[in-house]
């Protein structure tokens, strides 16, 4: 793999975890309004699976999508004024946590109804087939997706119209409060593959190496008109389901387990056994990532409020007022 | 040059003269490659731009979603009026608000065709409701309800051009009805209401396959020296709130016609609009003609019986001249 | 297996053949109202299916449900008056072909949305469970049917719960116009229940005594609290989809293949073979059966259609009129 | 005795003591089973009666149709109203319609709790909607929209015993509100509106969360001389009109107050009901409180802008008196 890859790669893990880490504590304090899920534990997943795309290709995202869209290359200054609320972030403060987006990047937003974004995907991925681009869709989603209606369907219509499309099934063996045993019936995700004849994969999600050829092979397939594949990718969230989530249905001890398994802090270890990076170099490039985020906030902070009347606008194509 | 021709051609018509228009204009939905057969859309267009699809509504709609957001403009199919129950998240939850939540950045340009919308054939409760009144109540939707080929192909042509998600009803007893369709190419805005009958005694509001019992209750009720003004509103979203008020003004006397259940229908959203916004014009109540409040039946006496129709439009209007 | 059990399967199979005979033509003749789908083809599914339930036990049925209900125990009489629309019917006239129900004989209803008896099957099963009960549910669905949500997030909810549910596919190779390989991603569709970790299982459906024990076993296994099972029977539709399809989606030759395969004559030969049943006895029981469906047609005729304002009632369980 | 116990508590208190009397009820539904663990259900009736589900709005909803009909009742649980919106076939085309299409043969007694209705916490556009309006058009349905503890209790307790599917309202921001709720079991018949405040100047439809805001209202108008009347549905289906009616004859005045959107809300069905069969005695234009016609936003200064609260209601009341 390609040095500048790698370092991208550990960059933008960085990038989520540094970002995630502020949301969250601005959350508590009370300075980021309505739901918010974090994504912590999980970034090997985004980041090894969009560095595997190309700019113009597409990904659909979750309630949990600040990994995904930081990894698909997302601007963390309107990102975090959407947080915010404020007029500058992504939507002007329409959309909040769960609905960004930024289709010029492809990302056809984050969604706040579990597994929504599957079958719309599959659109993209037909609209690309039929304009005779070369351009994939990948679409993120959970375990507790898995057993959604939107699942069944996108994947099986995408296998039919052999489209180029990735499922990437991120099982961090929760869904909300209920563990991944007691919802899904089936052990590996990537088993329901079998269900449209497609190709099912198993991917350890906190090895950003591993992820990342997986998903190259997939996409791969799919820009040659091979059709889509199922990854699953077996990983884990370190925080609640959401900001401000008791977490009473998991031990700590469990929790803290996984902790040892810190995707980035295993990723920095090859680069260094690698000879890759220094420590230092590393440092470096975490710090540069604090200051970028540090200065998104500061943005948001900046950022106006949208005028009440704002509320009226973006209901329709036609500019102006349109509220009847 | 004018010919005759049916509703359903009428459609057809529109869809072929934007397919061929508008490479990025495709059809999807289930068995719909046979249906056109006696159509010339599949073979000008071939499989990839008129799929059939599994049964799968959610797909069918999100998949139309997806691809109209990267830029393609999707007719999207759903058989029945009922079967839209089956992906109503898509329509609702993503189609209808994604240009709004992601602050105006996405053009959901996709239509929403419903191929059967309606009663009348004795295809019971889930083949055969009407819903349009769900879909007024949804911001970010338009909602197309023809009743002449003339409309229907005019209406769906701007349908597709529209950069709004448009739902697009169909009634299945239009189908075969003829009409007058120019061979020039034309559009009709969405929003514009059409004044199908002039009359100065009451306003009927009608639209759909209902329309044309509207207009047949008035030419019964000339007889008995009522004159009624027919209002069709084309499209129930956008609405053309100022057509309705100008008739109402100067009639003083409303009845909405409607093919679904009452409660909670589109009749109640125009009466409602007429009692608050045009109150003092108002001379006597204001009356909905609709379904009777049921699933429908089967049973043609039954069916015949819930659904409204030429005399009930009748009935009502002479409660309140 | 029992000789009474192999006579009521051929008479049930009869049954089937010859209600279903006159349906298409009384429809033809403009005496049925409303949309038809009939089961001429596939009469071995519905009775080897049912022929291995008990009374109590529960089944989910289709829009091509008459063979359904044929097959679990229903009156001839009570069908044909719904199909004509009359207050003797099943439903009073209010529900036709598309919605015939006996509770009693626990038939819980043919459906007019494709698939979605299936999640109603597995409350069905849950019931039994939680009542203490040992009965069963069965859901007969199409193979296009299995290409929708309810599929997915029934049997994935049935298997988690491991409830005594069966699954039954009937494949017939279309749904309406479309062909299985141009809607269904899996040559097999019993490979499905890889994706819920439960048995799968395919059968010649027009071989009535196949579909039978395979059906028992899976009924066995869901008494003894095992769990449910997927089951595709391999079958054919005779006719058009609905009554007056014109069918330009498939050539006479293929129809006329498996017209060869008649699952009817298929089981005589069996029957004489093993010497269970003499043609003429054969023949008598048919004869029975063209009566008995002649009788339930005088009797539809002879029956009244319901009064304009029964339509008002059976909205609501409080009796009277209940439209507001 | 009455005790002074929370929106929520009277829910579960409802539910627990329907639970005991009736071994036949039972919850399903998505992560109930923790978030009722400061509760004593999962404890006292296990995992067997409070059941979590997977993330399947259509097997819930199905699964608990088939459990009705074999003689179960169960109480199934989706989170937010938006997620209705995934199993609208199962609620509209199934359960509503089962005892019908079957001519009155099945009992489809279930109770659809909507845990999380509503929106004023910046939850965004698929997190905070108000669709009841869309279930009055659905007849077979019943519709529960409590607004107090002690309403929500014996109204729970009715839906639970009710031969018939319940759809049941929780406004998000009502559960930790407290009122009294006596201490002996009672129920409320389903169709009964309250009277929550007389009054003899115009009267104020209102329901959920906002009846609170019309009680404000009310309070703030009588310094200024205005005498309001609140009359609180509690159901939506059955709809109480004569109690509406009777309070519009003595007024002559009526604002409707809902959170939804207000084009096809529920307060377009009260006035036309009005402006119908009791036109006579209205004396102004019909006033409408609604959200604006838009997807709820997230930001708070637009959610703000977007809902209908205390201060519009007074607005609206004071244009017609
Ligand atoms: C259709 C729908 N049902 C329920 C919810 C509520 N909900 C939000 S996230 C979530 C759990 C999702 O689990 P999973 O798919 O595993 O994703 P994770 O949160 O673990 O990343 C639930 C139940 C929802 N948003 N949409
Ligand atoms: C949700 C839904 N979508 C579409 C239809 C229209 N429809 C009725 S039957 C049918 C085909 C069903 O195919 P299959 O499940 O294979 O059953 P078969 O008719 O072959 O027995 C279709 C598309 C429907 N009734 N319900
Ligand atoms: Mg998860
Ligand atoms: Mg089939």
């Amino acid at each position: 793999m390609d040095k500048e890859i790698m370092t991208g790669m550990y960059r933008n893990m960085c990038k989520i975890r540094r970002f995630e880490e502020k949301v969250s504590e601005l959350f508590a304090a009370g300075r980021i309004p309505g739901f918010v899920h974090v994504y912590i534990g999980e970034e090997a997943v985004a980041v090894g699976a969009c560095s595997a795309l190309m700019k113009n290709d597409y990904i659909t995202s979750t309630h949990r999508g600040h990994g995904h869209c930081i990894a698909k290359g997302g601007d963390l200054k309107s990102m975090m004024a959407e947080l915010f609320g404020r007029r500058t972030g992504y939507c002007k403060g329409k959309g909040g946590s769960m609905h960004i987006a930024d289709i010029d990047l492809g990302i056809l937003g984050a969604n706040g109804i579990v597994a929504a974004g599957i079958p719309i995907a599959v659109g993209a991925a037909l609209s690309a087939k039929l304009r005779g681009s070369d351009q994939v869709a990948l679409s993120f989603f959970g375990d507790g997706a898995s057993n959604r209606s939107t699942f069944h369907e996108g994947i099986n219509l995408a296998a039919v119209w052999k489209l180029p499309v990735i499922f990437l099934c991120e099982n961090n063996l929760y869904a909300q409060t209920t563990p991944a045993w007691a919802e899904t019936a089936v052990e590996d995700i990537a088993d329901r593959a079998v269900a449209y004849s497609i190709p099912g994969k198993i991917v350890d999600g906190n090895d950003v190496v591993a992820v990342y050829e997986t998903v190259e092979e997939a996409v791969k397939r799919a820009r040659e008109g091979g059709g889509p594949t199922l990854i699953e990718c077996k990983t884990y969230r370190w925080r609640g389901h959401w900001e401000g989530d008791p977490q009473r249905y998991r031990d700590q001890g469990e929790v803290e387990e996984w902790m040892k398994k810190c995707p980035i802090q295993r990723f920095a270890i090859h680069l260094m056994k690698k000879g890759i990076h220094t420590e230092e170099e590393l440092k470096e490039i975490d710090d540069a990532v604090k200051n970028e985020v540090d200065e998104a906030i500061q943005f948001a902070e900046k950022s106006p409020l949208p005028d009440p009347e704002e509320a009226l606008e973006d209901i329709y194509a036609s500019t102006g007022r349109q509220v009847t | 040059m004018d010919r005759e021709i049916t509703f359903g051609d009428a459609v057809i018509e529109a869809l072929q003269e934007e397919m061929r228009r508008d490479p990025s204009v495709y059809l999807a939905g289930e068995c719909i490659q046979v249906s056109y057969d006696r159509s010339p859309l599949l073979e000008e267009f071939g499989p990839e731009r008129v799929r059939d699809t599994p049964i799968s509504e959610t797909a069918i709609i999100a998949s139309s979603l997806g691809a109209a957001v990267t830029g393609m403009r999707p007719v999207a199919h759903i058989m029945f009026t009922d079967f839209l129950c089956c992906c109503m998240d898509e329509i609702v939850n993503q189609v209808a608000k994604i240009r709004y939540m992601f602050g105006g950045k996405a053009n959901p340009h996709l239509v929403i065709r419903v191929q059967s919308a309606g009663g009348g054939r004795s295809a019971a409760a889930q083949h055969a409701q009407s819903l349009e009144s769900w879909f007024i109540h949804v911001p970010g939707l338009r909602v197309v309800f023809p009743s002449t080929p003339y409309d229907a192909k005019g209406l769906m042509k701007t349908a597709i051009r529209s950069d709004d998600p448009v739902m697009f009803f169909e009634h299945n007893q239009l189908r075969r009805i003829k009409g007058l369709v120019p061979e020039e190419e034309y559009t009709i805005p969405l929003g514009d209401a059409d004044l199908k009958r002039e009359g100065k005694d009451v306003t009927v509001f009608a639209y759909g396959y209902l329309l044309h019992a509207a207009l047949s209750a008035a030419e019964s009720l000339k007889k008995e020296g009522v004159d009624v003004e027919v209002i069709d509103p084309r499209t129930l979203s956008p609405l053309d709130k100022d057509a309705i008020f100008k008739s109402v003004k100067k009639t003083g006397r409303l009845v909405t016609v409607e093919e679904g259940a009452k409660t909670g229908g589109v009749g109640a959203e125009i009466s409602a609009l007429v009692a608050d916004e045009v109150f003092d014009y108002i001379d006597a109540p204001i009356k909905r003609v609709a379904a009777l409040n049921t699933p429908l039946p089967m049973s043609p006496p039954l069916e015949k019986f819930v659904l409204p129709n030429e005399s009930k439009i009748i009935e009502a209007v002479k409660t309140i001249v």
